[in-house]
């Protein structure tokens, strides 16, 4: 096991995919230089431009072409810089990438991986922070993944390269600098594999990318208040490991979901819905969901902290769900 | 490398084929027998023949909504084509595609969309995997002349310019994009000079002229093979029918429809291979009845095959994974 | 009262706003001609070219066209012929539209209305048949309205177009030959509040657009099996009427969400998930959801048919629920 | 209609406006003070100036994530918008914008937007409703040579052309989006080319040449005015800074950096109000105080103006319902 940076995470992972087959490269506005947040940076050096190749800044055209390539047997990672620019190239993602397979009676693969970086803090504003994964999730055809530890970055980065069907990748900007372990050797993570990053007893929390870390600190502060919370990263978005949310539920008898994104309409409900539908009678208390409010994510930093969820935020909702008297 | 006697015999036939099949899946469609919508190939054959004259096998075309033309001219089998318009079994994609999504990579057709401009780009990037991979595979992608207003127009040309990407943009250019016409939705008529927005050389010819087309696609193909780059291709031609089976066609004058057909490339060529000696008045009805035989052999095949068992409708959304 | 079908009630609501207010019109490809549904047939002969206006196949610039004109006081409807194509116009409506009056504080009302035609159904095939009404509820500052009736459609037309927001109306093909009646004078329905279309006591059936008919009808079959239920039409999907929703579960006891778009991620978790937080002690059963399996929607109309949500599968999916015998 | 001596002394102040309140919000950058990215103007504020001098106050522009200049030059207020790229109660978006999301329609800026190309289809709108209404107000479109490769710029640009409106693309080409330099996302080194794709006049003009800026969009402006249509205006100028503040610009020379700031357009105008009379030593002290108090002033303001309550963020998603 070594020590690593989440960022260092993604950049190693491509590295070891670029080094391993040919047909791997990366696409991307700026990707020779490093990209927004350097997870590029210096694969030029052993690459070359041929395969770390910057594009104009024609979203949709770059992500189409892609296709095409992966279509044709290369295995493309296209750098979209933020996750709001996916507003200009949907269309050959979710009308093309996602249905090529299927609408062409099963002749092609698409292993096309889309790398992105999602969500808020620092003033980014309303167009350069926002996180979409559920439009994606919505979309059959599409994976989508949102990595929140170096471990899981790297391993499911790896396998969504290797990996035959378009895979949107998502991460979040807060989580570059987070620390972890993993080992030294070639590793992949499953895609739709949940990981349960903490165990518990008393109350189940479902938590994407940066919340996570919200939950995981949010269970510290629980325990203190006779709580356990059992914390799990469903890692993959779509398609979603439902098993394991069920079978934590079931466990322990109450739910809180939380994300970043939206609440309303948000992948936080689909987790909601699916533990309704087949954990209803293991549940002693309503299912509790974290999530923005419904607000574009404003410029000034003091009004993205005042809506952007937190760990107290999570702890809130689980003493709640719990009957913990909740702290002021 | 100009085209041999046989080809040119070859390309007639290829003309004569589309537009055999073309008039039967018309007749099939005001019968009820296709589902959804079809949009007629007819009058544009010369376009999809004359710019297949200069492909291999291993290059590939990529098309539209009104792509059946471009498909069978490339080589896609009439009979899994038109089993496909019929939503049937054995049609090249399983029935899932229908006409408007068709494709069938082992003769090099990547697929069409029913998204307008949709499958530019994509086509560019089977053109970046020719690249790449260091082959002289050239892809030709077809589009409509309103398509051309679309973004994916410009930001794939411009990248397989700044590429050089082995590609030819195909404007099939009818003067109309559904019931508006070109000048009502662009004010230059030549989509050709678009090229110069991207450095790439662009051409015009007549469309309904497949040996024209035949001869300004070579050079683009050369082009392409040659790490030259992409060329936009304009060929002027005529949309004979609505946009869809079914329209009226109240936006258009009596003597537009006449003047379409007017322009009927098959006759012209017809013409020109019994003068040049390439085919006598008996070839001619021996090609005729062939393409007759293919065509009611097409609809036997489609009308034989079965409906695609309801299970495969679950199929093939996701690949299995490694 | 009068009688009136579907079709012909966005085309009179149509008209009757263009005739009310001249700061409306109405812009999209072929609208001159009708558009491919026929709503806005006629109107040009009364209005002109100036107001009804064909546009370029370029769905992003007129998109944004329509933004730039309804915050510079116009109120135009924008017409973006299949549901699918809005996947190449996404950034005008989601990241400028959806954020103006936010992000610049205010200043901005955006009085926009885009007419779209969703559903499949009859051979359309996947880039024609799409219900993708769950992306632009998940977005802040839209609104996602979805008739059922003439009577809804007229209503909320006239509605959305009255209103200072971005409004998605979204039509299903299925509808357009509906029946029903409405009033001869000028009215509203309001956006923002569902609609019981039909009231029950055993089980809430919350359905929207098509779904409503078929939930309509299964609950007929239902009734012959001893089985009230309640239909719910939301009408609007974001802002959700979720007080009407709750409170019928809360007499009823039971809940089947139903509708045409992807089951997974779709609008129906956020029902679900708003019920399992707000009324989970009143739940006899597990919440139950009917959609789209994940597939895109193909060609063959045999197997488009072996895909789409049915009024039986609301039937089985409510009799479980129930706990009534499931026919064969 | 020629620039009266007033009026020039007016834009020289202007240029000087925009470069020292820029120099400011640098420092104030580097120094922590500015949350989230800054993208400098610094070195193509005769563009700004240019384009503004022969529009109303009832005009309007539209802009980019670089737009505080052509904000600042079409008359906001330099307090509130200091205050806004500090994200404070008394910025002109409340705060909520920030330095890429600023708007203020009393003085016609429509807006800008963190989307590259995401603006030009809002501002042909706006273009739309001044024809719609019969007036003959103009929009200006300002965006980088980069967003000329979206497929939005294609797509307002036809749009524009085919219905005429009265709107300029005043495109601002500085040779780079972000780290890559125009050649290498382009092949076409005179954006102004792409006017013909649109059948519009494309003029190029020298863009750190503040008098030849305003006359080029002299004419343009007529054009709008007089219902002949867009113009897409290629200004050619230099980027000094990074594309954004703290950029250490790897990819650029220092010659080429040094070669940047031999453009300055300052005090070449400076030179030419002096010889022709228009302005005296003095008058430039002047001038130059006034702005350095100007300056001053919008630094105590933005730095004295409260940090937005936090419940204004749940404000103004939504209008109210009628
Ligand atoms: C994005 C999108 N917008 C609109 C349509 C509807 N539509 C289908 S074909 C067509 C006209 C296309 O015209 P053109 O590109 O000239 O091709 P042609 O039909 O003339 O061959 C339109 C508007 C569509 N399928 N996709
Ligand atoms: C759709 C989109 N893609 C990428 C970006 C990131 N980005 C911001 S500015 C920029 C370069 C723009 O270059 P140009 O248009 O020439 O303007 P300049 O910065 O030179 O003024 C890029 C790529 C973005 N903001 N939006
Ligand atoms: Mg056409
Ligand atoms: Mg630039």
């Amino acid at each position: 096991m070594k020590d690593s940076r989440y960022i260092r995470a993604i950049s190693e992972g491509l590295a070891e995919e670029l080094d391993r087959d040919g047909n791997v490269l990366v696409l991307g506005e700026d990707v020779v230089e490093g990209g927004p947040f350097s997870v590029t940076k210096g694969l030029v050096g052993r690459f070359g431009t041929k395969r770390i190749r910057n594009t104009p800044i024609s979203e949709s055209a770059f992500m189409g072409l892609a296709l095409g390539a992966a279509i044709a047997g290369l295995r493309p990672v296209v750098e979209v810089m933020f996750m709001d620019f996916l507003t200009v190239c949907m269309d050959p993602l979710v009308n093309h990438a996602a249905k090529m397979r299927y609408m062409f009676g099963g002749q092609y693969s698409v292993p096309l991986v889309v790398l992105t970086a999602a969500g808020a803090g620092g003033g980014a504003g309303p167009h350069h922070s926002q996180s979409l994964e559920a439009w994606f999730a919505h979309i059959p055809g599409l994976k989508v993944i949102m990595p929140s530890t170096p471990y899981d970055a790297k391993g499911l980065l790896k396998a969504a390269i290797r990996d035959d069907d378009p895979v949107i990748y998502v991460y979040h900007k807060g989580l570059l600098r987070q620390a972890g372990q993993m080992p030294e050797k070639d590793f992949t993570v499953p895609i739709g594999v949940a990981d349960i990053k903490r165990e518990g007893t008393d109350i189940t929390i479902v938590a994407t990318g940066l919340a996570v870390h919200q939950a995981l600190s949010a269970a510290v502060g629980l325990q203190e208040a006779g709580v356990s919370a059992e914390v799990v990263d469903p890692r993959t978005i779509s398609p979603l490991d439902t098993a394991t949310i069920v079978a934590s539920v079931k466990k322990t008898g109450r739910l809180v979901v939380a994300h970043e994104a939206v609440k309303g309409f948000g992948i936080g409900a689909e987790v909601a819905a699916v533990v309704a539908e087949e954990a209803l009678d293991y549940l002693d208390a309503p299912i509790k969901r974290i999530g923005l409010p419904s607000t574009p994510i404003p410029f000034s930093p003091t009004l993205e902290a005042a809506l952007l969820p937190t760990a107290d935020d999570i702890g809130r909702a689980a003493r709640e769900a719990c009957g913990v008297a909740v702290e002021q | 490398m100009s085209l041999s006697g046989d080809k040119k015999v070859e390309m007639y036939r290829s003309l004569l084929l589309l537009r055999k099949l073309e008039e039967k899946t018309v007749e099939m469609t005001m019968a009820g027998q296709v589902p959804g919508w079809l949009h007629s190939y007819l009058g544009q054959e010369a376009v999809a023949v004359g710019v297949a004259a200069y492909l291999r096998l291993d290059d590939f075309v990529a098309s539209t909504h009104r792509g059946r033309g471009h498909f069978l001219a490339k080589g896609l089998d009439p009979n899994r084509l038109l089993a496909e318009v019929l939503g049937r079994q054995d049609g090249v994609c399983g029935g899932k595609g229908g006409e408007m999504h068709m494709a069938d990579w082992n003769v090099g057709v990547i697929g069409s969309s029913g998204i307008v401009g949709g499958i530019l780009s994509t086509a560019t990037g089977v053109a970046f995997a020719c690249q790449y991979r260091d082959t002289d595979r050239v892809v030709a992608c077809f589009f409509g002349d309103a398509a051309s207003n679309q973004g994916s127009f410009h930001e794939s040309l411009n990248l397989a310019s700044v590429w050089r990407l082995p590609i030819l943009f195909v404007c099939e250019n009818n003067g109309y994009g559904e019931f508006t016409r070109q000048q009502d939705a662009m004010r230059v008529l030549d989509i050709a000079t678009r090229a110069q927005a991207y450095d790439i050389p662009g051409v015009i010819v007549d469309g309904d002229d497949v040996l024209a087309v035949a001869g300004a696609a070579a050079e683009a193909v050369g082009r392409a093979r040659s790490g030259e780059g992409p060329t936009l291709l304009e060929c002027k031609t005529h949309r004979w029918s609505g946009h869809y089976t079914g329209d009226p066609q109240d936006y258009r004058s009596k003597e537009e429809l006449e003047d379409c057909r007017r322009a009927d490339p098959i006759p012209r060529f017809r013409g020109y291979l019994i003068e040049s000696g390439l085919l006598t008045e008996e070839a001619v009805q021996k090609v005729e009845a062939e393409v007759v035989d293919a065509v009611a052999a097409a609809v036997e095949f489609a009308l034989n095959s079965p409906l695609p068992p309801p299970e495969t409708a679950l199929a093939d959304v996701y690949g299995v994974t490694q």
